[in-house]
């Protein structure tokens, strides 16, 4: 008998029900008898309720049976039966766990009260009895158990702002089952069953007029407890007031139950799936919107739950149209998880920081713990890799994609896009450190819910990566080489660095040894580059806090992306490779801000690449990157891949987020982004011209206008790098500028267009290389960043100004070195292409270009020295041993660019066969030649003569050093350098002339973009009144709505 | 005025609804399937001979039980909401005044006729609630309509002699113990009968007789004190929800 | 008078039920005093469970009792459902512990803010 | 091999020291030309052969660091390259220099070369009229270079080549064929660019002749100064020749080249002496407006050419 009690019962799922009854109904006694005993029951009930979940679910994975419980020894339909199966355990143990962790979270307020406990206790048996029952009206009473379990514990704090949030919550919520009960009682008028299983079954019998309105009457009632935009107020104004604790449980919990009755109720609402559809999709999209004008944290998080639960009604709901119910538990079930574990956490660490505002997040600036929890669960609500919201997203957009719904696409990608940007201005916020704020307080223990939350949220992601035959270890293994190194972060900085060099050359080495080709091509630049880059990090031997182990995962998702052989591989190390790049920035003293843009931009970008995947899979059937070719409609897919990838570069238009990035990371990391990260893009472009460019039915079109995106870029790059102070943001310019013309090479899908493209990445490596830890250099020794505040440095720094010489002089153009050959080929191929406005603008942009090359030498170099800047030294020699590879390999290439121009060639071959004609040393195009050993001798010549001869000239001569400010000037002798170096405004003439075409017009878009979302989400949610009586009325009018809408009065 | 103009418009086509509905509606001839089930098969399946009971009981125990929940968490909720705050704490929320006012207006006491008729009707009505409940499977009511009836009588009680103590403590218990034992009946079921809440669990006796129906009267008992002390609990808190602790 | 008369017993308490519902809504809708709405919340409750009742109802049914009045074997064509009787009954318990709540709730919203008027709570929104 | 090389040097060498000769003899004639407009009587025609003498061996210098020393080393290598890479006169191995190295293109681009260096030279003297007047200069060709490219990409679209000797090679057999009556619209824009790349007036400000202490060259003196004055020669010739060669048929005989770049210096001269001096935005703007029109109607042009 007591085996029997064990396995017949408590080990089944019913077992659920009786321990949390069974122990909710003793509570009190025991609470009586002995408070930590209450308390042992309580956490010891939850704890039961999850193990039998547990258990129970894990045998139905093992193949077991899907679990009938029966009561009353009767069968269904004439007794209530509950049903566990795949999707009720999955739910019902998540939640429990939830739960659990939630209690753990809650405990402090709950344990003051037994009547406390037990309503916990039974509003989670509530929400598992929403789950797991089959009959309509008994999921009406466990939907009012958790309510009025709810509202007690809303009401549990007894402030008036509570309390009044409560009583909103209670009216709408009570309005809302009246309509359950009214929808039941008529389902019931037409089917005499209240058994769900058996209503299904008998669906025909549904019908007429009161059909309708009776299943509206349900189907609003649980939209309305799911709070749809805008009956939601009152979800808001609860998640706002109420203790972290329950709102965390009302927002993951009592709606996962709800959400699980509509999926159980589904079959009936065919005929209405569209405007749950419409009703979800407005939710998410609005909620999100509005989101953007908040700064309250919890009612922030309400939207954004709100919102999410909007994303999962419309996935449940397009997927139940397309037919896809085989993905459910994939696409569904990974965004309910990843909802669940990410809120829940989220709501508990509002509660454990308890700040009000999210402006005052500042306080757990000095919390790495809480920082790293915090950005980890909102990483997991965007979607972003390795959390399940990133599998399911991506299933769920492949399927849309290959649905032809775009329209649905967009929605879901522009809300998870505008959520990015309150969830992260949020984070940037918390990054912030302002000495003012008090730092925050709290146990150890206290974020450990939230800790195991992120925890499962990284399993589970893991875990749903193993099922979907990809090449896991590669894909993880930056993650793995990251956390391997944040174990060690409190090391001396010199371990560190080794630790981190190690683990990119290694780790690099194994992702990227087995590469061909084009990818192997760009596994030198991007990892053998990024690692020569990462040993300039050395020059700092201060602690940087996370900065070595996101670098790790930066390079080393750099390797994985190469390695993708699908595009999910290939968006995953995409998206982890947007993620570590943003953190590294906002490790910068002044780069929070500039990374939100940056993110978001990285976001949109990675969005464009998404629906092109999604738009290649629709066509192909297939997630290969090798299929992607093969797609019937290449235009549109090329169109949003390049899309996303040249947002990435920094296109024209949308290069915003490039300037403020580059100019505020760190130095080295500045460097790394131009010269390394930036690489990215132009890979993805590269592979997507490769497969889809050339195709003849593409049409000119896409890849003529990327033709001449790229070229305005580079013009505007280079005309605003004319005008900036700031040397880092004039470098900066100057990146997106020369990036512009590899988009141009690229567009082109010529041979010789793209071997020019792949040159000039090269040689752009080189020279951004150079010029970003030049800079470092100089900003270390400086502490400057303005130009016209340097002056004179070649004096103190010869070293670095040759270099930064040589790079400018291979950047710009000018024989004999690199940047040359890549002009020539790039015009070249402009020129057989027959694209010659573009040609033309090349000119005049490379033109453009002396003016900011010189400005930099001159004002930073040349020109008079600042006083105080007598004693500077050279920069360390760290910074300098990269740049003398990078010059070796500059002269080298200079000297003989078969060098490279070979492997280049090799690579694109498989794509389009090679044009590139030998004569000798001599390259022949169609127009002209370029034979560049011969030129490097004869300017070598030409310029050792003169030299030679005025150097024989100076030893007749008398030469007398003189001292600074010995110029002719006006017989005066100037006394401070600031009065004689000429260098701020230096091209003031050059605005007066043409300074109109670089006014910041797509900074004042944006921002327009910006002003423009923020007043529609102040628009949008007018109708928050707090009044609850509006709140009801909005409820009763989005029942006349469904009704009017679904032709509910037209008989 | 507009607002109200607007709510009245929405009522108005709430109405319309509505009207479509009762429109469309045609009185049953028949009874629903289920309906049907239960009229047949019932009183031979249970022994009830109270349809309404055994539906209530068993073929929807689970209804039930969620039912005595409802009723325990809403007592404990109004429990929680009403609890005794520490005087310090509500010197913030209250203004002197309305202290005073407010302990004295409290507490007045009720008239004679009132307090005679409580004497005298107080153990009539309790029987009566028992025997509602009681005989829950035989004649209409059962435990919560016995509980109910037991719950006024703890209302005239409160009526009548304002100043009576209800022990907390032992409403405490019995609803705790009655709900605890209801769920161990209902696990009974599963061991000894078909199912969870099974009333097979005791032989069902005679038809019609009162202690037949299975486990039907157990429960009904059980419900019943618990209902009514629950009931009882709520009523002595909204009384003087200032005081005393849970 | 032959209009009632005519009209189903059932459809008569369904319409006053409906006609319930609408009028509670219409107080929960209009009253600005918390406690006004919730008899408008009782209201409308009480309103579905007419509605529920009528809709149990079979034309020319007894109650739902088997013995001597009625017997077994004419049960099936007899009684009216049990089932919305039995279902009404669970609704009206939830329905009184939801107002048991609601009333605390607003009790409590009196202690802390000496008002009961709705449009006083609102310091919650956006 | 050795010997066919040194062959070329020498030849090399022939060529650079005419077209300096020539440059010098230029520079005092058109002094003389704007002295006579100016009603006085100029310079000596061996002036500027003495200025350049006078300077190379003056016994004393200042430097004021390692790359004001490399200036003027940058500046004349750039004129003596860009002159390398063009072939001077047609159909003469003599004179057709190292043209097999590159095309055009490599000409143009190198042309910044001695550019570059010469104003990193003369940045760090520290003297700001300097800097101001690199900054001037740059902007300034910035807004001539588009006119001109725009003509070089329409006479390439004409000839299908950047090789300059095929460009001339193209234009031979008769005055009808050279560029300036077969293509005027890219010559025209080329020749209103040409003043620009001049430095005379009216966009002469960057250099600023009259005001002494002004433009790129202030602090520069003694040897460094005598490189850069021949450079100037040399250069301007240079930039003659290259015109000649892709608008005006070319040359076959140093007589044929000296009329032609001789007529082609005079556009520079007369309009030099009959317009006063733009400020540098002005120019910039003027360049960007009818210029650039004529460049793109060039282009046009070319196209419509090609496909008639």
């Amino acid at each position: 008998m007591v085996a029997a009690f064990f396995t017949d019962v408590m080990l089944q799922p019913l077992g659920i029900y009786v321990l949390a009854l069974g122990a909710g109904f003793l509570v009190p006694l025991f609470d009586r008898a002995h408070r930590g005993s209450a308390m042992l029951v309580f956490m010891g009930s939850l704890a039961g309720m999850v193990a039998i979940a547990a258990l129970n679910l894990y045998a139905i994975i093992n193949g077991a049976a899907v679990i009938d419980i029966e009561t009353a020894g009767i069968a269904p339909p004439f007794a209530i039966n509950l049903r566990f199966g795949l999707f009720e355990g999955g739910v019902v143990l998540a939640v429990n766990i939830a739960a659990l962790l939630g209690a753990w979270h809650y405990l402090p307020s709950l344990k003051q009260h037994a009547s406390a406990l037990l309503l916990y206790l039974i509003l989670v048996m509530g929400i598992n009895g929403m789950v797991m029952t089959r009959d309509l009206f008994n999921l009406f009473i466990f939907i009012e158990i958790t309510s009025i379990a709810t509202y007690a514990l809303i009401g549990m704090e007894r402030t008036g702002t509570v309390l009044a949030a409560g009583f909103k919550y209670i009216i709408a919520t009570s309005v809302a089952t009246a309509f359950f009960l009214l929808g039941t009682i008529f389902i019931y008028y037409q089917v005499g069953t209240l058994n769900i299983d058996d209503i299904i079954s008998h669906g025909a019998l549904i019908h007429g007029p009161i059909g309708l309105i009776a299943t509206l009457f349900v189907l609003t009632s649980l939209l309305i407890e799911l709070k749809p935009y805008p009956a939601n107020g009152w979800g808001l104004d609860v998640y706002e007031t109420a203790n972290s604790g329950i709102a965390s449980l009302i927002s993951v919990g009592v709606s996962a139950g709800v959400f699980f009755a509509l999926f159980k109720l589904l079959p009936l609402m065919d005929a209405y799936l569209d405007s749950i559809a419409v009703v979800a999709g407005a939710t998410f999209l609005l909620s999100n919107i509005i989101g953007l004008k908040q700064h309250n944290a919890k009612r922030l998080l309400g939207y954004s739950s709100i919102g999410q639960m909007g994303l999962l009604t419309l996935a449940l709901v397009l997927l139940e149209q397309l037919d896809a119910g085989a993905q459910i538990a994939l696409v569904v079930g990974g965004l309910f998880v990843n909802h669940l574990l990410a809120k829940a956490g989220l709501f508990w660490l509002a509660g454990i920081v308890d700040r009000t505002n999210i402006k005052d997040w500042a306080s757990i600036a000095r919390r790495p713990e809480l920082l790293i929890l915090l950005g980890l669960m909102f990483a997991a609500l965007i979607g972003l890799p390795p959390f399940p919201g990133f599998w399911a997203k991506w299933e769920l957009v492949m399927l849309l994609g290959s649905a032809d719904q775009y329209g649905w696409i967009l929605l879901v990608l522009l809300g998870s896009l505008l959520e990015a940007a309150y969830l992260f201005r949020w984070f940037s916020h918390a990054r912030k450190r302002d000495d003012e704020l008090t730092e925050h307080v709290c146990s150890f223990w206290q974020p450990a819910p939230v800790a195991i939350a992120a925890a499962l949220l990284v399993a589970i992601g893991f875990g749903m990566a193993g099922t979907m035959d990809l090449d896991v270890p590669a894909m993880f293994l930056p993650l793995l080489a990251g956390f391997g190194l944040w174990l060690i972060d409190g090391l001396p900085a010199r371990v560190k660095q080794l630790a981190m060099l190690l683990a990119v050359a290694a780790g690099g080495y194994w992702l990227t040894q087995e590469l061909t080709g084009i990818n192997q091509l760009f596994s030198y630049l991007l990892v053998a580059g990024g690692l020569l880059i990462s040993i300039a990090t050395i020059y700092r031997n201060d602690v940087r806090n996370g900065f070595y182990p996101l670098l790790a995962v930066l390079l080393l998702s750099l390797a994985a992306l190469l390695r993708a052989s699908t595009t999910l591989e290939f968006f995953f190390s995409w998206e982890l490779m947007t993620l570590s790049s943003y953190l590294l920035i906002t490790l910068a003293r002044a780069g929070i801000k500039p990374a939100l843009a940056y993110l978001l931009f990285s976001l949109g970008s990675a969005y464009f690449i998404f629906a092109g995947f999604a738009a290649a899979f629709a066509s192909t059937g297939s997630i290969l990157l090798a299929d992607l070719g093969n797609v019937s409609s290449p235009g549109l897919v090329f169109s949003l891949l390049a899309a996303g990838f040249v947002i990435k570069m920094g296109g024209f238009g949308v290069h915003i987020w490039l300037p403020d990035a580059y100019a505020e990371a760190d130095d080295d990391f500045t460097a790394m982004l131009s010269a390394v990260v930036s690489k990215a893009g132009i890979f993805g472009l590269v592979i997507i011209a490769a497969q889809l460019g050339i195709r003849s039915d593409i049409g000119l079109d896409p890849a003529y206008v990327l033709g001449w995106i790229g070229i305005l870029t580079a013009t505007f790059g280079a005309l605003m790098a004319v005008f900036q102070e700031d040397i880092k943001r004039l470098v900066a310019y100057s990146s997106m500028g020369q990036l512009g013309y590899i988009v141009t090479g690229v567009a082109l899908m010529s041979h010789l267009g793209w071997v020019s493209a792949l040159y000039l990445t090269v040689n752009h490596f080189l020279f951004k290389g150079i010029l970003f830890l030049s800079i470092a250099g100089i900003v270390l020794r400086t502490n400057e960043r303005l130009m016209y505040k340097m002056g004179g440095l070649i004096k103190n720094m010869p070293v670095t100004f040759v270099f930064t010489m040589i790079a400018i002089i291979a950047m710009s153009g000018v024989p004999p070195l690199t940047g040359f050959g890549g002009k020539w080929m790039l015009f070249n191929a402009l020129m057989e292409k027959g694209w010659y406005w573009i040609a033309a603008l090349a000119f005049f942009s490379s033109a453009v270009a002396f003016l900011y090359m010189f400005r930099l030498l001159q004002t930073v170099f040349l020109g008079q020295r600042k006083l105080e800047h007598a004693k500077l030294r050279e920069a360390p020699a760290i910074l300098l041993v990269p740049q003398v590879v990078m010059i070796a390999a500059i002269m080298a290439i200079s000297a003989y660019p078969k060098l490279l121009l070979d492997p280049l060639s090799a690579a694109i071959n498989p794509w389009i066969a090679n044009t590139l004609v030998w004569d000798g040393f001599a390259l022949q195009t169609h127009y002209g030649y370029w034979n560049a050993p011969l030129i490097m001798a004869i300017v070598g010549g030409v310029w050792m003569v003169p030299l030679i001869i005025l150097l024989l000239v100076s030893l007749t001569m008398k030469i007398q050093k003189v001292e600074q400010f010995n110029i002719v000037y006006a017989a005066e002798r100037p006394h401070r350098p600031e009065d004689t170096h000429f260098a701020y405004n230096f091209f003031a003439h050059y605005d007066r002339a043409i300074g109109f075409l670089v006014r910041p017009r797509a900074t004042a878009f944006w921002n327009a973009v910006i002003e423009w979302s923020h007043t529609l989400g102040s628009s949008l949610r007018v109708f928050y009144n707090g009044n609850g009586q509006t709140y009801a009325l909005f409820i009763l009018m989005y029942f006349v709505a469904m009704v009017l809408f679904n032709g509910g009065l037209g008989s | 005025m507009i607002k109200r103009l607007f709510i009245l418009m929405m009522l108005a086509v709430m109405a319309v609804i509505f009207l479509n509905l009762a429109g469309n509606y045609r009185e049953n001839t028949e009874l629903s399937r289920l309906g049907h089930y239960y009229a047949e098969n019932g009183p031979q399946e249970l022994g009830a001979p109270n349809l309404v009971t055994a539906v209530v009981v068993t073929y929807r125990g689970l209804d039930t039980l969620g039912e005595v929940t409802v009723l325990f968490i809403s007592a404990a909720g109004v429990g929680l909401l009403l609890r005794r705050t520490r005087r310090k704490q509500d010197d913030e929320d209250l203004e002197q005044g309305d202290r005073a006012e407010e302990t004295a207006g409290v507490h007045k006491p009720a008239s004679e006729i009132v307090e005679t008729a409580t004497e005298l009707l107080l153990p009539m009505v309790i029987l009566f609630g028992i025997y509602v409940f009681l005989n829950g499977h035989l004649s209409p009511g059962g435990g919560f309509q016995g509980g109910a009836i037991i719950a006024s009588g703890t209302m005239f009680l409160l009526l009548a002699l304002p100043e009576s103590h209800i022990s907390r403590l032992m409403i405490a218990v019995i609803e705790s113990l009655s709900g605890f034992s209801y769920v161990v009946v209902g696990v009974l079921g599963v061991l000894l009968a078909g199912g969870f809440l099974d009333n097979r669990i005791i032989d069902p006796g005679t038809y019609g007789a009162l202690f037949s129906a299975g486990a039907i009267p157990l429960i009904y008992v059980f419900v019943g004190l618990k209902v009514g002390f629950e009931l009882s609990a709520v009523l002595d808190r909204f009384r003087k929800e200032d005081t005393g602790p849970l | 008078m032959s209009l009632i008369a005519d009209t189903p017993i059932s459809l008569i308490v369904l319409c006053s039920g409906l006609a319930l519902v609408l009028i509670g809504l219409w107080g929960m809708l209009t009253q600005r005093n918390m406690i006004r709405m919730i008899v408008g919340f009782s209201l409308t409750d009480t309103g579905v469970h007419m509605v529920m009742v009528s809709i149990g109802y079979v034309t020319g049914g007894t109650a739902p009792i088997i013995n001597d009045a009625v017997p077994i074997a004419e049960a099936a064509s007899r009684v009216v459902d049990p089932v919305p009787s039995a279902l009404v009954l669970t609704a009206i318990v939830i329905g009184l512990g939801v107002t048991a709540v609601m009333l605390s709730v607003a009790i409590r919203i009196y202690k802390a803010r000496r008002t009961l008027m709705i449009d006083e709570c609102t310091e919650s929104k956006w | 091999m050795i010997a066919e090389w040194t062959g070329k040097i020498a030849n090399f060498a022939l060529t650079l020291l005419i077209v300096t000769a020539y440059g010098l003899f230029m520079t005092a004639f058109i002094e003389r030309i704007i002295a006579k407009v100016q009603g006085r009587i100029g310079i000596p025609y061996w002036q500027p052969v003495i200025n350049i003498l006078k300077n190379f061996f003056k016994r004393t210098a200042v430097s004021h660091g390692y790359m004001f020393y490399l200036g003027p080393v940058f500046r004349i290598a750039g004129g003596i390259g860009t002159l390398a890479f063009i072939p001077v006169i047609y159909g003469s191995e003599t004179f057709s220099n190292f043209s097999m190295a590159g095309d055009l293109f490599l000409v143009i681009y190198f042309m910044f070369f001695g550019q570059l260096g010469m104003a990193l030279g003369a940045g760090e003297s520290g003297h700001p009229y300097s800097a101001i007047g690199i900054a001037r200069g740059l902007s300034q060709m910035t807004a001539y270079e588009v006119p001109f490219a725009l003509a070089v990409i329409s006479i390439v679209i004409q000839y299908d080549t950047l090789s300059i000797t095929e460009i001339v090679a193209a234009q031979q057999g008769g005055w009808q064929n050279w560029t300036v009556f077969t293509n005027w619209v890219a010559t025209l824009a080329a020749m209103l660019a040409f003043l620009g790349m001049t430095g005379y007036s009216p966009f002469d400000i960057f250099l600023a002749p009259q005001e002494i202490p002004i433009g790129p060259p202030t602090e520069f003196h003694s040897a460094y100064l005598s490189f850069m004055s021949l450079n100037r020669a040399l250069f301007g010739a240079t930039k003659l020749v290259l015109f000649m060669n892709l608008f005006f048929g070319g040359a076959t005989g140093l007589i044929e080249l000296m009329i032609k770049t001789w007529l082609i210096y005079m556009v520079a001269i007369v309009v030099g002496v009959a317009f006063p001096r733009f400020r540098v935005d002005q120019a910039i703007r003027f360049f960007f407006k009818i210029p650039t029109l004529i460049g793109i109607m060039s282009i046009v042009y070319a196209q419509m050419m090609l496909t008639s």
